[in-house]
């Protein structure tokens, strides 16, 4: 178990902003850290992996004490064992990607891992390349892969692929959560794609303005409450076309396009651009606009 | 002309500057990073030796290391260690006296190092130490570099301090900005001219090749 | 520049003390004030050469007054202003300096101005060389830029004993210290110490040409001797 | 019309690697650079706005050449009138928010644009503050704010958005939108974010290894060439309840979660974590398993 | 004790820092971003005045600013000035003699701006002057206060190369670091420590709250 109890005074978004936290979280889960920009989801790992102060609280993790504002305990960042990916990378300019990796690994663990790596993140033929040569994306790679050489025994991760394309990304998403079972990681992620947070995540603690506002898994923390038709998405009307005597209405929904039948009566109304329900009825989808 | 002085020279400057790079970087790195509540007044001590002329300077290094004193007497009996008028006490002298050309380099050196270097290695169970030296220092090159040249060049140059504490003796203390002082006042123009131009052309040899390898010229004569 | 009521005069060290007064005098017969400029005399040469604004030179030696007049520096042939007597000295007060002395273990160090450019130096070196210590000693020997120089040296107690000119120890702070002897002149080369008055805009030169006339009148030369220089006979 | 035709040497994810495009783009327009990490996107931007020289090549933008190797005609940046949000920001660290936006405002143009901008990206409290205390997607925010007072010809952005929640991710990707039309800029944009950049660009470059792959408008890129039924989602399996007779399978799609009623039948095969699609038939929506 | 020594040395560090700042920044500017080929040469040239004993360099300046020169005469004749035995010639060979405490540290400190900073500005249309009085300079704040630091605290001590070249003139060209050095020579210890304290003093107390301010320590006095 991870006991976190802190408090710390933050210039928020909108004036001064108190970071008050108190989560319970399972040792061996993937937790996600979600809310608006300046929410303090960062401040938050910061604290958890001893580089920033809390004023007041109190972590444990399992049975030691990492935190006890109280007591004067802080431990070091050094004996926390932790594997973190900054939101601005910290790769060491002075080393090759392959160097950065071998200096992250710890001494007395599996060295093949370095290898694995570099071969998983698809970094072979940058892997003697400094880090300010390389793009964002690669950067990325190399940050997430750096912190997995250490095999932490907790995985802090700052949008770890937020730079990246969908295929890569998805491929990253699978090794992560194969990582984080096979060495019995507790993770704590920061992301905003809700696609992504619902593959990985156990658990989503949703944070604003400093404080933890809901939390639960993920399909209790996103699924669209309001459900009522039988399945029913947003989208976007990105082309109306008139083919004999019915339309078709081509709509974006997240990445994906389709094409609607319409009648004429459904689509008197819309316009290009506009936000659309599309959704299932017992019969054909049928498509109303919003608002 | 002899070599003497010019090998003197450059075996001082070595010497000092090798010793004021050990010391000025745990220095360097106090004065970058700590809060305490003294660091302005030790960041201005450091300046200080620079206000005093050397010859001054030099006096009173000769007053302190002088077998008279408490501290010199000290040295000299339970540690055997005579700093006037020896090699040892021109190290000894120059060190303090060119300690703020390698100090203040290197601490602005570590200044503009992003913290969060420091800290993801901190992350990696990397005690300050290893970041030290495999983090912070690779990636201050070149403000290491200009206090090396800064000391380095200083020490040759130097000249007030040594000639007072120094004694002027050939072989132990005669270094060559001493040598071409004494053909200079002795109106030797032509000797102190060539003294001067062989100092000169040394160290230009000296501080280009460190410029040219650092500036990655060189590279292309090693492959 | 151009302040003829003013007189630059550069003089080298060993006579610092005494030419305050004999400045001091000066300016109270002629109401004309004197800066005196103070420093080694090879210097002083190398500047007055560049055209430092000097009106006169008062020298340590006669070598770089001559070569001043050579060169066309100065206005007449440089003159002897008086005789620098060479001293031994121990900063010790339990020690009597002798000669003899130097070879003592106790004595670690020994002062002397560099011989190679002041002439005390060369005085201290004949005198060594004169009693056969030269080769005893030479591990002792340090030097000093100038006769001030081996002062300090022997003032901060860094140097046990030395050689030094007489002019620079009486009625200073140094006397106080320690012990010192004459040295017998015999046994090194009179150290002629030379004047001369440089060339110059005229304006200076009335004031140059009265203080060189000051110096060897029997008011000035009776300080000098005051301050242990021999006068000219 | 910009013509943009540019080899350069990089080195690549596999090696070297020759950038090397041939493209002609209307003015005014909104394009999409996409493409794999590495694929040489935000060197593109850099030779376009002169920061990087290419070995050979011409770029025209209406009458002007801005670059011709042969010629030796290059352009300054600072000529080029192009607002750049770069992939790390590049705020100045000695300035304020608010002078960071002052900085970058034209003498001869708007300036209430600076207020303005400060307000849509919801900076007003975070306005007196250095770069340097602000979280990732406030920085984030800044440099788009910063690009966008420069009231460019042409506006060049570097995954603009990656930093932020869906929520301000949405409300800015209309303002792009709505900039874009009212001052008729031409705008570059990098994306990894298939809906996003539906929603915003009027034509897509996809790049890989260097060179262009594929172009096109947003669905001639992205519309899935296979759709069989009527509507067809791709999504993955979160859940399967038995309730009563029938099964309910969770699904995600994207962002939204779905609950779909499905037969024994269907369900057998399925299990938690399988990629589905859900597609519309004439009748009930029904689930299958891909491959 | 007179107070001129003082007053005269402070304005001469005044002016040479000031003359300095001038004078380095566009010269440090080109050695961290041009790339020519003679720049490491420049870079060694920079430093060359310090491996010359100050008092020998002052020699040398002497003979190169004398009247009898072609440059010097040059000088004298068509512009009316004359460098020897004068505060402007003290402050140009001050000049030369500080350039690397101010050139090294600057170079340094722009070497180490992230190369998008720059980019960003030029891409607003900001002209290289502005980038630099807006974007480079506010970002190296502790390389300039290192330049700024030791050339001045170098200068208040400057000795071998004023005497030289300025010829211990009172009121024109007697700064602190001579008459201390006199009073030395003089064995007036009391006089000097005196001198010397005050030096010492007056600068600790100028680079205290140059720190001070930096370091934002002094914030809470101002609000
Ligand atoms: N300065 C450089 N010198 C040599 N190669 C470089 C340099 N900068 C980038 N590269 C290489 O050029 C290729 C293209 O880089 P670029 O930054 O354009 O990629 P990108 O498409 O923007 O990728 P990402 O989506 O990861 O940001 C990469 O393989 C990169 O390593
Ligand atoms: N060093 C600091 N001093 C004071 N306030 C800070 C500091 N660093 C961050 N803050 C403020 O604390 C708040 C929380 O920052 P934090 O970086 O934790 O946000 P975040 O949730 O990670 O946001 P984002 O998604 O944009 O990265 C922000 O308003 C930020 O401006
Ligand atoms: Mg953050
Ligand atoms: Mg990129």
């Amino acid at each position: 178990m991870i006991n976190i109890q802190i408090q710390k005074q933050l210039d928020g978004p909108e004036g001064p902003m108190l970071l008050d936290l108190n989560l319970q979280v399972p040792m061996g889960q993937l937790i996600t850290l979600y809310g608006p920009s300046g929410a303090g989801k960062t401040t938050t790992l910061k604290i958890l992996s001893g580089l920033m102060q809390a004023e007041t609280g109190k972590i444990m993790v399992a049975d030691s004490t990492w935190l006890d504002t109280s007591e004067k305990i802080c431990l070091k960042p050094q004996d926390r064992e932790i594997g973190y990916v900054f939101q601005d990378y910290a790769l060491f300019p002075n080393m090759s990607v392959r160097q950065n990796l071998k200096f992250a690994q710890p001494k007395d663990k599996d060295s093949g891992i370095v290898q694995e790596l570099i071969q998983i993140m698809e970094l072979e033929n940058i892997q003697d390349r400094k880090p300010d040569t390389l793009s964002g994306g690669q950067q990325q790679r190399v940050a997430l892969a750096r912190a997995l050489v250490q095999q932490p025994k907790i995985l802090l991760l700052d949008e770890p692929l937020s730079a990246l394309d969908l295929k890569i990304r998805l491929k990253l998403q699978d090794y992560l959560l194969q990582v984080h079972r096979k060495y019995g990681l507790t993770t704590f992620l920061i992301s905003h794609d809700i696609g992504e947070i619902h593959r990985l995540s156990d658990w989503v603690v949703v944070l604003e303005e400093g404080s933890v506002v809901r939390q639960g898994s993920p399909s209790e923390i996103f699924i669209n409450q309001n459900l009522s038709g039988k399945f029913k998405f947003k989208g976007e009307v990105l082309h109306i076309e008139k083919n004999e005597v019915v339309y078709i209405v081509t709509v974006l929904v997240h990445n994906e396009v389709v094409k609607i039948i319409a009648q004429e009566s459904e689509v008197k109304n819309l316009g290009i651009g506009d936000a659309v329900i599309v959704a299932s009825k017992a019969f054909n989808p049928i498509i109303y606009k919003v608002s | 002309m002899s070599w003497e002085p010019l090998i003197l020279t450059f075996k001082l400057a070595l010497v000092t500057t090798l010793a004021l790079l050990t010391v000025s970087i745990p220095l360097s790195y106090w004065l970058a990073y700590s809060k305490a509540r003294i660091k302005p007044i030790v960041q201005t001590l450091v300046s200080m030796p620079l206000v005093l002329p050397p010859t001054v300077l030099g006096f009173y290094f000769l007053i302190a290391f002088s077998p008279n004193t408490i501290f010199g007497g000290w040295l000299n009996e339970a540690l055997g260690i005579q700093l006037v008028f020896s090699f040892p006490g021109l190290v000894v002298a120059s060190l303090l006296y060119s300690l703020p050309f390698m100090v203040h380099p290197i601490q602005s050196g570590f200044s503009g190092v992003s913290n969060s270097l420091r800290e993801a290695s901190y992350l990696m169970g990397k005690s300050k130490l290893q970041t030290l030296f495999k983090v912070l220092l690779p990636n201050i090159k070149p403000s290491l570099l200009t206090g090396i040249v800064l000391s380095f060049a200083h020490t040759v140059g130097e000249f007030g301090v040594v000639l007072m504490i120094g004694g002027n003796i050939p072989g132990k203390t005669k270094v060559a900005s001493i040598a071409i002082y004494d053909e200079v006042e002795a109106l030797n123009y032509a000797s102190a001219n060539f003294y001067s131009l062989t100092l000169f052309v040394i160290t230009f040899g000296i501080l280009l090749t460190v410029y040219l390898i650092n500036g990655g010229h060189l590279k292309k004569f090693w492959k | 520049r151009g302040n003829s009521d003013k007189l630059t005069i550069a003089v080298s060290s060993n006579m610092q003390y005494s030419i305050e007064e004999i400045a001091a005098k000066y300016t109270e017969h002629t109401g004309i004030a004197c800066d005196l400029v103070v420093g080694s005399s090879g210097k002083l040469t190398a500047q007055i050469m560049e055209g430092a604004p000097f009106d006169v030179f008062l020298s340590a030696d006669m070598k770089y007054p001559q070569m001043l007049y050579q060169k066309g520096h100065a206005k007449a042939a440089p003159k002897i202003y008086a005789l620098g007597k060479l001293v031994l000295f121990a900063s010790n007060k339990e020690i009597v300096p002798k000669l003899e002395f130097l070879k003592n273990d106790s004595i670690a160090h020994i002062a002397l101005a560099n011989p190679k450019t002041a002439p005390y130096g060369r005085a201290a070196m004949e005198v060594l060389e004169h009693n056969g210590l030269v080769y005893s000693v030479k591990d002792k020997l340090v030097y000093g830029e100038s006769v001030s120089q081996t002062n300090q040296f022997m003032s901060t107690g860094a140097a046990q004993m030395g050689f030094t000119a007489k002019s620079t120890l009486i009625g200073t702070p140094l006397s106080q210290q320690g012990h010192w002897i004459a040295l017998d002149t015999n046994s090194y080369t009179p150290i002629q110490q030379g004047i001369v008055m440089l060339e110059d805009d005229t304006a200076q030169d009335r004031a140059s040409l009265s203080f060189l006339e000051f110096i060897f009148t029997e008011e000035a030369q009776e300080i000098l001797k005051k301050y242990g220089y021999s006068t000219h006979e």
